[in-house]
């Protein structure tokens, strides 16, 4: 009786999963799918003309998951006619992995600092941080804006990731980490004698892998599809990186649209199934004790 | 993070707190009642005058730098030519917006993403201070509404130097063989709708006007009132807009020679005339493209040519004209009187008859009527490669012209986004994507945003 | 003695690349820019006083932005808490194949937006999919994006988006809750709807409270949704702050911009000392 | 739960797809890049060139002698026959044509009797009015004045005897009134005589004009008489004034001529030659006054002793050009410029021939290849190569503008257009261009114009 309750029970969690999952993937899934049609047939489907965004054959578009015959030709257009695509996706990477590198390195020391040690004015410089942690871009953006105007930087990706590299959010989130490492093991290297680098380097950093680990993807998800800083920082469309193209081709050139959202996404979800603890450790970082 | 807050030491907090509302009230207080006494510091530049200018410019240029340069012999023009037009709008674009860019700007309405909003963030400065200083300049010598419409919030930022109003010209014995009579003084959208009713009932493949203006164009025309800049209203939703708006779906555009088969004819209007397919020839904004179109039309009809605005929304409303090349000073530079003359030798004469619409200097206006009364008579010019015998432009037509010029009440600066947003809105409507009231609210909101930011 | 004072040194040393390009980045410019909201004119600057902020005030544009996105917030945040919740309960329930359900649930994360407003689009454009249905049904169609419905669409897309996060936050509260109080109501005989509320909820109330902030931060960087999804000008109804200054970025109004942002920042900051101060008060009662 | 395990498999799975993935992402970029430049059209281009073009035009005209005698007719004269045919070579004082004798008889009588009359006339004014003679005039007045001073004379003799008392002062006074009246006399002569002077010298001189007009009457129309003396013969035969050929013949038997009517026309031989033709408005302007045009006519040549048609080519420079209202177009004239080239040959007047202009035109501004003309809906437009900031950096593409063609050749057009200093321009293309769209520059195939 109470195990076929408990029976019935659980079918019918299953079935609200799998309503919710359903629900929460089908974009990525119809993408996917559609990625797989040829060009005619997606402009058939979604009656999206090329020209304009107003269709053409005014007729509606309809959902459809399976292609009518699967073919590469999306993926074709886009990685070997289309250079220009290839070129956009290098500009994202040319301006995430810049922060995300520099994030990790200014954060590790920052991070540590704001653990383990005391100096005037920490915890207010530390309240700073989080205030500015917490603001929207354009805020953030206004006062970068200002500044790189006056250098005549405006337009080049320095623009875009130094203020990047410089996020607060990485500070915060390694000094939670850091926080989080047991001070007797500095003790212990401190009794042997070694200096403030070599802690840092021979005990915290081992130490706080996973912390980097979950930086790191944080600032890369943040990062791979930023989309304010180049509108207002980028003058030239060819610096664009691949979140402004794409918002441009569905109207530009829908028959590779979703080919290249499945080529935008792929690096993030390999990095979300490589290191799927690391994010879900540092989301929970930012908000533990 | 509300954790680390609690992680932190409350006396920090508490000390952090009150610092940083203590600080930003003081810093409020200062900076608020600093009061408003206007230190106008500039760059400290050379003695350069900059300049951004499209290539084609150069020919006239050429002149004016010659006269400068005796005119400020420790002066230089440094003048930085632009082959793509786009680049320089840019340029001109950022350049201005963030407070560098040439002293003397030399823009035409399509230069600016929107002109007012510009203007409004203070790139020009007041010109009317220089030319109350200044008697040697007398506004009498220059058409004032075209003058006026550089006027925003009361100060002078722009002057323009040439203007167009959206002309059609035509027989007399033209139209009556098609049965239309046009009284200058009744002709309004109603007159439009009227007389081209039963024109276009015998349904022949026969078209009134010879394109399809674009509806910003029919709208300004119509002279009604839709944007108040200097308040930052729109107002679209109002009978004659929507009478505009279906007057141009229902009349004018089936009146008109559609796009594509404008395309075939190409340049060549005239065979349109020739052919019948058109009786007017529309967009003659210049007086040299007025005196073409004429000697077409004597040429092929053995008649003298008549000019016609575009309708009004009703006979009392007087005509509009669109400025097109502009001058203005940059509000940093720091060589605004030399700028200054700068812009007087663009409105002088020699350099107005230069002008490839009308020019505002109106001696420089009569001076090209004459011309194209007189001398301009019986020569064979060869147009895209069909030799035509010129006529010159009759007393008739030229009166045409005055009372148009005459009747001008005001004169609109096109500001690209909102006459974008203009167009794309009647076009989706004419689509029959769009209903009337869809179009209404689209404008109205998004104008609405946009005047307001 | 000494030595306290060589740990200052080095931890100032440790700290200076971040606190130095803190203050070069945004500290050092954002007080400029509290400078600009008192001026005018681009670089013969004069001083005006409070005028802008009148003028923003004034604006209507800025006002509906304003209301839009405090509406916004209202209306998404409690939605998305909830929602977070309920699927937060269901995974941490001890079933098969759990492990995959929460990843299926965290993947939206990372998943650029740019790549999935294509399928928004495709559903709600003039022609998109939910008219051609509606049009089957001969229901008049109605062009979602361009009217009153573009919000709760914006609003889908946000709660799509950041679901995931919320639902990682609350597992982890969940999980903190130790075991044995449950068993100890089991003990006493306690419903699964009184546990839920004298255990779950009081234990979850901390992290509700920052979910809740979370969610408010990640509400005003919907903008990038709304943006991809409508354009810089979109309908009234999802025109927000983020896109009054974007577009105010065209034409370069730093009074504009530094006063909108003065306004934007000196709201968060109240808001967050609000909060932190509320959660001081409260947060603890439920503890004990 | 196992779950490290699985992860920890699971990430060495992802790890080696991430690094295939962004190898094959690399590869692809230089891929494609090379895909993207060999699909692009490959275009060679061209500078404009400031030259002018080798224009070609041909007109039919005609050929005409350009020095002509005429003969004319001295009134009215009844021809009886004509011996002479056009294009027929004379020799001086070869028999042209026959008319009346009578008719001539009468003419010249009529001008013998004209020239008496004249003469007459002359004579009758010379006696009319001759002058008049002073010299009577003159005696009388000397004569006055002896009076007057004898007179004077006597006044003072009985002055002297008043003095004395011999006389009485009844004679003195009568004697100064004598004295007087005779001076008054004088006087009125004198001043009379002076008039006459006067009016004399008038009289004279219009006297001279009106004889001198007279005789130069006289001296044309006896030039006349002379002229038609010498070229008509009593018996009414009609002469050949030189060598030549004839050109225009004015009569035919049986008719009568009019006054001053043209007889025939000699071409003096070795003649030299001009070319005529007409064009209308829409291509008058391609030949311009000072031209210089090859024109190619069939004459008459010697050869070896015996003469024979050839078709000749002749150059000439454009002399004139005048509107012909009624024909409403422009008529051009060529004077044959070498003269040895038409020494030895013959053309005979109204052959037909075709006048090409070898001119090389005004200097053009801008000279293309024909090639780089295409037109774009009905519009002449030419594709100027410009450089961008592309995404793949430096790129190249196509900027179309229109263009107004001034003139053309079998080569090269010149274009009204406006061009930068070293702007390029497409030539030939490997697939249709239309405007700002990207191309592949041929740099080998980079030719210059003209």
């Amino acid at each position: 009786m109470i195990v076929s309750r408990s029976k019935y029970k659980r079918v019918l969690q299953y079935i609200l999963l799998l309503m919710l999952a359903a629900m929460l993937l089908f974009p990525i899934v119809l993408i996917t799918a559609n990625s797989f049609m040829d060009e005619n047939e997606v402009i058939s489907t979604y009656g999206m003309s090329g020209s304009d965004g107003t269709a053409l054959d005014k007729d509606y578009a309809k959902i459809v998951f399976i292609p009518g015959k699967a073919s590469l030709m999306q993926y074709y257009y886009a990685l070997l006619r289309e250079p220009t695509f290839l070129v956009m996706f290098w500009n994202s990477v040319i301006l995430t992995a810049p922060i995300m590198l520099g994030q990790i390195l200014v954060s590790s020391f920052g991070g540590y600092a704001f653990a383990k040690y005391r100096f005037p004015l920490r915890d207010q410089i530390f309240f700073l941080f989080i205030i500015v942690m917490l603001m929207p871009y354009q805020v953030t953006l206004v006062p970068n804006y200002i500044l790189f105007n006056k250098m005549n930087m405006i337009g080049s990706y320095l623009a875009i990731i130094l203020p990047g590299v410089f996020t607060t959010f990485g500070v915060f989130l390694l000094r939670q980490f850091i926080q989080g490492i047991p001070d007797e093991y500095s003790q212990a290297a401190r009794v042997d004698g070694a200096g403030h680098l070599s802690i840092f380097f021979r005990v915290i950093m081992p130490q706080c892998k996973s912390g980097i680990a979950s930086l790191a993807i944080l600032s890369f998800v943040d990062n791979w599809n930023m989309v304010e800083q180049p509108l207002i920082f980028l003058r030239d469309s060819y610096k664009y990186p691949m979140s402004i193209f794409l918002s441009f081709i569905n109207t530009s050139n829908p028959g590779i649209a979703f080919a290249c959202g499945i080529l935008y996404m792929l690096p993030a979800v390999l990095i979300f199934l490589y290191g799927e603890e690391y994010l879900i450790k540092g989301i929970q970082l930012s908000g533990i004790k | 993070m509300l954790w680390i807050y609690g992680g932190l030491e409350s006396r920090y907090m508490k000390g952090n707190k009150y610092l940083a509302l203590a600080l930003s009230c003081i810093l409020l207080f200062f900076t608020g009642c600093t009061g408003k006494n206007d230190n106008n510091k500039q760059i400290e530049g050379n003695n350069a005058i900059k300049l951004y200018l499209m290539e084609y410019t150069k020919p006239f240029m050429t002149k004016a730098t010659k006269q400068f340069n005796d005119q400020y012999p420790d002066h230089t023009l440094d003048i930085e030519y632009f082959d793509n037009k786009d680049e320089c709008r840019k340029r001109l674009n950022t350049e201005l917006l963030s407070g560098k860019g040439p002293d003397f700007v030399l823009f035409d309405t399509y230069t600016f993403n929107s002109i007012y909003k510009a203007l409004k963030s203070g790139v020009f400065c007041d010109l009317n201070p220089f030319i109350e200083a200044d008697e040697s300049f007398d506004m009498g010598n220059y058409n004032k509404t075209v003058m006026d419409c550089g006027i925003f919030d009361g100060k002078r930022y722009m002057i323009p130097l040439e203007y167009y109003i959206d002309t059609f010209i035509t027989t007399e014995e033209l139209l009556e063989e098609n049965g239309i009579n046009i009284n200058v003084q009744e002709w309004d959208i109603e007159h439009l709708t009227n007389t081209l009713k039963d024109f276009m009932d015998n349904g022949q493949a026969r078209f009134f006007f010879d394109r399809q203006y674009p509806f910003s164009d029919y709208a300004v025309g119509s002279g009604i009132e839709f944007i108040d800049h200097e308040n930052s209203k729109c107002y679209f939703n109002t009978p004659q807009f929507r009478e505009v708006l279906n007057t141009y779906k229902d009349v004018f555009l089936k009146a008109s020679v559609a796009n594509d088969l404008r395309m075939k004819y190409g340049i060549k209007y005239w065979e349109m005339l020739k052919d019948n397919t058109a009786i007017t020839a529309g967009a003659v904004n210049s007086l040299q493209s007025i005196w073409v179109a004429n000697s077409f039309l004597f040429d092929i009809f053995k008649c003298k040519g008549r000019a016609y605005p575009l309708p009004t929304y009703d006979k009392t409303a007087g005509y509009s004209a669109l400025p097109f090349d502009m001058v203005a000073i940059n509000s940093n530079s720091n060589h605004k009187e030399i700028a200054y003359d700068m812009i007087k030798f663009m409105l002088s004469k020699e350099l107005q008859l230069e002008s490839s619409f009308y020019p505002v200097n109106e001696e420089a206006y009569d001076e090209q009527l004459k011309e194209y009364m007189g001398a301009a008579g019986n020569q064979i010019v060869n147009i895209k490669g069909t030799p035509l015998t010129t006529t010159v432009i009759s007393e008739e037509l030229a009166g045409d012209l005055t009372n148009i010029k005459n009747k001008l009440s005001r004169c609109i600066v096109r500001d690209e986004y909102i006459f974008d947003l203009l167009n794309d809105a009647a076009f989706k409507y004419v689509d029959g994507e769009y209903s009337e009231d869809q179009v209404i609210n689209e404008l109205e909101s998004k104008v609405m945003l946009y005047l307001n930011e | 003695m000494k030595i306290r004072h060589r740990e200052m040194v080095a931890g100032m040393i440790f700290a200076a690349p971040c606190i130095a390009g803190f203050a070069v980045f945004f500290a050092v410019p954002f007080i400029i820019s509290v400078f600009y909201c008192f001026t005018e004119g681009i670089s013969a600057i004069s001083f005006v006083g409070f005028d802008n902020f009148k003028g923003l005030l004034e604006s209507v544009s800025f006002r509906l932005a304003a209301m839009n996105t405090l509406k916004f917030n209202l209306i998404s945040v409690p939605f998305i808490l909830l929602l977070s919740l309920a699927i937060a309960l269901l995974l941490n329930s001890r079933l098969k194949y759990i492990s995959i359900f929460k990843s299926l649930f965290i993947l939206p994360l990372v998943i650029p937006v740019a790549s999935i407003v294509l399928v928004w689009q495709i559903l709600f454009g003039d022609y998109g999919a939910i008219n051609g249905i509606l049009n089957a049904f001969n229901i008049e169609t109605v062009d979602w994006l361009n009217s009153s419905w573009s919000f709760f669409i914006l609003v889908s897309l946000y709660v799509w988006k950041n679901c995931g996060y919320n639902i990682i936050l609350f597992i982890a509260g969940l999980n903190s809750i130790p075991l044995d109080y449950y068993e100890a109501a089991n003990i006493d005989g306690a419903g699964r709807l009184k546990r839920f509320l004298k255990i779950t909820v009081p234990y979850l109330i901390p992290t509700g409270f920052f979910v809740f902030i979370i969610s408010i931060i990640n509400s005003f960087k919907v903008f990038r949704e709304a943006y991809l999804l409508a354009g810089s000008y979109p309908h009234q109804d999802i025109y927000m702050l983020q896109h009054f200054m974007n577009n105010n970025f065209d034409n370069l109004n730093y009074q504009r911009l530094s006063t909108a942002a003065f306004l934007i920042v000196s709201l968060i900051v109240i808001l967050v000392f609000f909060l932190f101060s509320f959660e001081e008060r409260y947060g603890m009662n439920f503890r004990n | 739960m196992q779950q490290p395990i699985i992860s920890e498999k699971r990430k060495k799975i992802v790890g080696r797809v991430a690094l295939v993935v962004l190898f094959a992402l690399i590869m692809l970029t230089f891929l494609s890049k090379t895909i993207h430049n060999t699909l692009m059209p490959k275009v060679t281009t061209v500078q404009h060139v400031k030259g002018s073009l080798q224009e070609e035009f041909e007109a039919d005209g005609s050929m005409e002698h350009s020095q002509k005698h005429e003969l004319l007719a001295g009134g009215s004269w009844r021809v009886q026959e004509v011996k002479a045919v056009v294009n027929q070579q004379v020799k001086k004082g070869d028999l042209l044509a026959v008319i009346d004798s009578h008719d001539i008889e009468m003419d010249l009588m009529a001008g013998d009797y004209e020239l008496m009359k004249l003469e007459n006339a002359i004579q009758s004014y010379k006696d009319k009015n001759r002058p008049v003679r002073l010299s009577d005039y003159e005696s009388e007045l000397e004569f006055a004045q002896s009076e007057m001073e004898r007179a004077k004379k006597e006044l003072e003799l009985t002055k002297e005897l008043y003095e004395v008392g011999s006389e009485s002062l009844k004679s003195v006074e009568a004697a100064e009134y004598a004295y007087n009246s005779k001076k008054l006399a004088y006087q009125s002569k004198r001043s009379a005589l002076d008039e006459i002077k006067a009016d004399q010298l008038i009289a004279q001189d219009e006297y001279d004009r009106v004889l001198k007009e007279k005789t130069a009457e006289l001296e044309l129309k006896k030039a006349e008489l002379a002229y038609k003396k010498e070229r008509i013969s009593e018996d009414g035969s009609i002469r050949a004034a030189i060598d030549g050929i004839i050109t225009v013949v004015g009569i035919e038997p049986g008719t009568s001529t009019t006054h001053n009517q043209i007889l025939f026309e000699i071409a003096e031989i070795p003649s030299s030659y001009a070319a005529i033709w007409f064009l209308d408005a829409d291509n008058y302007y391609k030949y311009s006054i000072g031209d210089q045009v090859l024109i190619e006519t069939v004459a008459e040549v010697d050869e070896n002793s015996q003469k024979a048609l050839r078709s000749i080519p002749l150059t000439g420079k454009i002399g004139s050009r005048m509107f012909d209202a009624e024909r409403g177009s422009y008529k051009f004239r060529a004077d044959i410029g070498d003269k040895e080239a038409s020494e030895n040959i013959l053309i005979n007047e109204g052959q037909r021939a075709k006048v090409r202009s070898v001119a090389s035109s005004p200097l053009y501004e801008y000279l293309l290849p024909k090639s780089c003309i295409t037109q774009v809906q009905g519009e002449d437009c030419i594709f100027v190569v410009q450089k961008r900031q592309g995404a793949l950096g430096e790129e190249y593409y196509v900027e179309q503008r229109e263009v107004k063609i001034l003139g053309q050749d079998d080569f090269n057009v010149a274009v009204d257009c406006y061009f930068k200093k070293n702007d390029i321009v497409v030539s030939s293309t490997s697939k249709p261009l239309s405007d700002m769209m990207q191309v592949y520059v041929d740099k080998a195939g980079k030719a210059d114009a003209g």
